[in-house]
């Protein structure tokens, strides 16, 4: 472990968060928006875990158990809403999602 | 056992609240006529915390391992919101049976959306910011989607949980830097060591993703594409409520995480930020709702405006402007719950009734409702001697304090814009002839009950402003 | 730390590299004379009806749904059973009412959905 | 070359390059799987933080559970690939990339200018011994009580919004 910098890891995850935002902002498809927002959390759970161990202290550990617990509630309502709207319109494509304007 | 039970006494408004959501989940279960019990079990619940909160705002500290703090201003932030929440029931008793979607459900997520912005305005630590800040987007979420037969409905739910869970990441991000360069998750501590941070530049990117994070949460301006759709597309006391409570939930973390409130103060290195915000939001929310015909939607831009207001205070960032934005948001709070009941009460089934137009002669139609609203947009267009003149003013004396007049000379012109085009809304009332064919508006008892409430606050802190901003300011150390 | 990993990689790598050989190996050294009968999906000697992408029904999401809480629940149960011990013997009973309060919460949501009859398979 | 530097790369690698590769699929599906490859890279790499608790949550939650319930609504909606995942709105997407690109840089260039491994001092030892379930059971049921507690309500408020929102009928 002490050969490894923990810039190395920042550095990761800086580009996974940076994947995520692009991949958010490009794609179309609702659930695949909410993968690249899943990504998002990821790339800031690998920072906090690599804090936390690089600091010896758990505290990040905790914080990275929250966030998997708030993805997986996020999963459950994200996923009953896309099945609401794919029930009453049968698309989950957001562009054509568009009474209102995105 | 002492100490658990004193512990418990001193955190009891979010305990009741707590068990208000237990329990009413056990009414959902157990009882055929939930529909009838849980809207009355969760007023008295929502009345019962924010008074006993009132009466315990001198009972200061902080529980848990420093998770938590009570007392004082964060005790006049619970009984905001379960006021406000209280005054959402009253005023959707009525307004959900109208689109047959009655659900006990409604209920019980409303109560944990409370229980969600407590947690926000209590937290001492960034653990309990997150999951408040959680718990309650993930309510509103369901609830701005809770007329699930409605497209616009459905649309408005998926946008704003894209887009809400999209600014979940900038905030865990945010906090894993945060974290990281602070060595810990107090808030305290990290505010306490504010100065030597700030020169940490990766703490400051942290803080700025975690700031572009809630500047989604507020509604400011490059943030606040989702605003105006799911305002329009939800349950319009959905909408109310998420403009006013969540607003104030966010806003109160913010004052917390700035350390805005304790001398020493954050806010300098994030001033650009803040000021750049505050000034595009009340230009851009003010010019745009201008040509808005549809309510909802000229209350959405409004709103955006309003956290412009706000948001001044954050760039001030001095005891004033604290004080300033916390009666700022009670104020408006009342203001425009009163605004979105009233809205709630005309609107007819399947979104009809919501366009200016259909406001034309109901003073007519019904007299009470015309005068109430017309003080409510004068209150919002920020003319005395309502609470929304004075929110105004003290926030831009705090920014004229912090030498930063010309933001509250720009507040002051968006103000000036804005009058457009809430007065536009009483001369269609008052001033325009009447369609023969107009809709009637439903008489409801408990959706006046609220409007009025919010309509006597709103005059009470309008004539003595004083008595809130000194008790307020009382508990700023 | 990280060798004491090392047989676990191993059996991962071992499990993929097996696997991925018996799958090559049949496809290289075995006989190949396909024709359209072989080649259509096995239904037990029935003719197929439909394509593979059928969509299945929403019910099976709910059940999804409630795994997932559970297994959050489960992920909070465990270190929670692992430091028990120490934990009783510093705060007495009192160890347990932080677990009891979270487990009756995520019961009250299970008992929820089964009287909402999100368990049916109607 | 050190069997950790050797680990580290192979984890990074697969990471890097299955984040990208899951944004740039037209096809949802193997968008999915894709993000489950990376979970698991991600679960190594907490592994080599010693994270070992972590990691194993990692897999359990996030490439088991979650990911499931993904490809379940995926078929569940048997939603079509994006045909044209580039064209249409051109200047925004590229305006995206950019955007992300630049935000990548920063972040980076800032990594790097303040170093945060000077003010580090890795121990070992302790860091061995923050990972493991004991260490994270104490901290968590003796400080951290009240967000455990907030999460069980999360969870309620979750169930219960899912099904709302999802159930066929409902009365």
């Amino acid at each position: 472990m002490n050969l490894i910098p923990i810039e190395y890891y920042l550095i990761l995850s800086a580009f996974m968060f940076a994947v995520g935002v692009t991949g958010v902002l490009i794609r179309k498809n609702a659930i695949v928006v909410f993968m690249c927002i899943e990504l998002m959390l990821n790339s800031g759970n690998l920072a906090l875990v690599a804090f936390s161990s690089y600091m010896g202290s758990s505290a990040g550990q905790i914080f990275v158990f929250f966030v998997m617990t708030v993805a997986a509630a996020e999963a459950a309502v994200g996923l009953a809403i896309i099945i609401a709207i794919f029930r009453n319109k049968l698309t989950v494509n957001i562009d054509e999602i568009n009474i209102f304007k995105w | 056992m002492q100490n658990h039970f004193q512990e418990i006494y001193n955190v009891l408004p979010l305990v009741l609240v707590a068990c208000g959501v237990f329990l009413s989940v056990v009414i959902e279960i157990g009882s055929v006529k939930s529909e009838k019990i849980l809207p009355w079990f969760s007023v008295l619940v929502f009345l019962g915390t924010s008074l006993f909160s009132v009466f315990n705002l001198n009972n200061c500290g902080t529980a848990y391992n420093n998770m938590l703090s009570y007392g004082g201003n964060v005790f006049i932030f619970y009984s905001l919101f379960n006021l406000a929440a209280a005054l959402t029931v009253l005023s959707s008793m009525e307004y959900i049976k109208k689109y047959g979607s009655y659900f006990g459900e409604y209920y019980i997520l409303l109560l944990s959306s409370v229980l969600g912005m407590m947690l926000m305005a209590g937290a001492r630590d960034l653990f309990m910011v997150f999951i408040g800040l959680e718990l309650m987007s993930i309510c509103f979420y369901v609830l701005a989607g809770i007329n699930r037969k409605k497209q616009n409905a459905n649309e408005a739910s998926l946008k704003y949980f894209l887009l809400g869970s999209f600014a979940t990441g900038f905030v865990v991000y945010g906090i894993a830097l945060i974290f990281g360069t602070a060595h810990t998750t107090s808030l305290e501590v990290i505010v306490s060591n504010f100065g030597s941070l700030s020169h940490n530049l990766l703490f400051v990117t942290g803080m700025l993703l975690f700031l572009v994070g809630f500047s989604f949460k507020i509604a400011a301006f490059p943030f606040h594409m989702w605003v105006p759709d799911v305002y329009q597309g939800s349950a319009t006391t959905v909408s109310g409520l998420m403009s006013t409570g969540g607003k104030a939930a966010a806003f109160s973390v913010l004052l917390i995480a700035l350390g805005a409130v304790f001398p020493g103060n954050a806010a300098n290195v994030f001033r650009p930020y803040f000021a750049a915000i505050a000034a595009f939001s009340m230009l851009y929310g003010s010019i745009v709702a201008i040509s808005q015909n549809n309510l909802k939607r000229m209350l959405a831009y409004s709103s955006i405006a309003h956290a412009g207001y706000m948001a001044i205070g954050l760039a001030a960032g001095n005891r004033e402007s604290v004080a300033g934005i916390m009666f700022y948001l009670v104020a408006y709070t009342f203001m425009n719950l009163g605004a979105f009941g009233i809205i709630a009460m005309v609107e007819g089934a399947d979104d009809t009734n919501l366009e200016l137009k259909d406001y034309i002669g109901l003073s007519q139609r019904h007299p009470l409702l015309s005068a109430l609203m017309a003080l409510f947009m004068f209150s919002l267009s920020g003319l005395p001697p309502f609470a929304g003149f004075f929110g105004k003013y003290y926030v831009f004396i705090s920014a004229i304090k912090a030498d930063l007049t010309w933001l509250a000379i720009l507040g002051v012109v968006s103000s000036v814009i804005s009058v457009y085009f809430y007065l536009r809304v009483i001369v269609y009332m008052y001033f325009k002839e009447p369609e023969p064919e107009a809709l009637p508006v439903h008489n409801n008892a408990n959706g006046v009950l609220a409007v009025v409430i919010s309509a006597i606050l709103v005059v009470m802190f309008g004539i003595f402003p004083g008595t809130l901003i000194n008790l307020i300011t009382s508990y700023l150390r | 730390m990280i060798e004491q990993y090392i047989p676990i990689f191993l059996v991962i790598g071992v499990s993929v590299v097996f696997s991925m050989a018996v799958i090559a190996s049949s496809k290289l050294f075995g006989p190949q004379r396909p024709d359209s009968e072989k080649l259509s999906t096995y239904e037990s000697g029935m003719k197929p009806v439909g394509g593979v992408r059928e969509r299945i029904s929403i019910k099976y999401y709910l059940v999804a749904m409630l795994f997932i809480v559970f297994d959050i629940e489960v992920i909070f149960v465990y270190p929670w059973g692992v430091e028990f011990k120490k934990l009783l013997g510093e705060q007495g009973i009192s160890a347990l009412v932080p677990m009891i309060i979270f487990l009756v919460v995520l019961e009250l949501g299970y008992l929820y959905v089964y009287k909402k009859g999100g368990l049916k398979w109607d | 070359m050190p069997f950790e530097i050797i680990l580290f790369v192979f984890f990074a690698l697969i990471a890097a390059v299955s984040s990208v590769v899951m944004v740039t699929r037209p096809n949802p599906v193997m968008s999915a799987i894709f993000l489950v490859i990376n979970f698991f890279a991600l679960a190594g790499l907490y592994l080599l933080l010693h994270a070992q608790f972590i990691s194993v949550v990692q897999v359990i939650v996030y490439a088991g559970a979650i990911m499931v319930l993904f490809l379940f609504v995926l078929m569940l909606l048997n939603s079509k690939s994006e045909q044209k995942l580039l064209s249409g709105q051109k200047k925004i997407k590229v305006f995206a990339i950019v955007l992300a690109a630049f935000v990548f840089i920063q972040i980076a260039y800032l990594i790097f200018f303040s170093s945060p491994s000077r003010s580090l001092s890795p121990d070992v030892a302790a860091s061995i011994k923050a990972g493991t379930v004991e260490e994270i059971g104490r901290q968590l049921y003796t400080g951290y009580i009240l967000p455990f507690e907030a999460a069980g309500f999360l969870l309620l408020a979750a169930t219960i919004g899912a099904l709302v929102l999802a159930k066929k009928k409902f009365n």
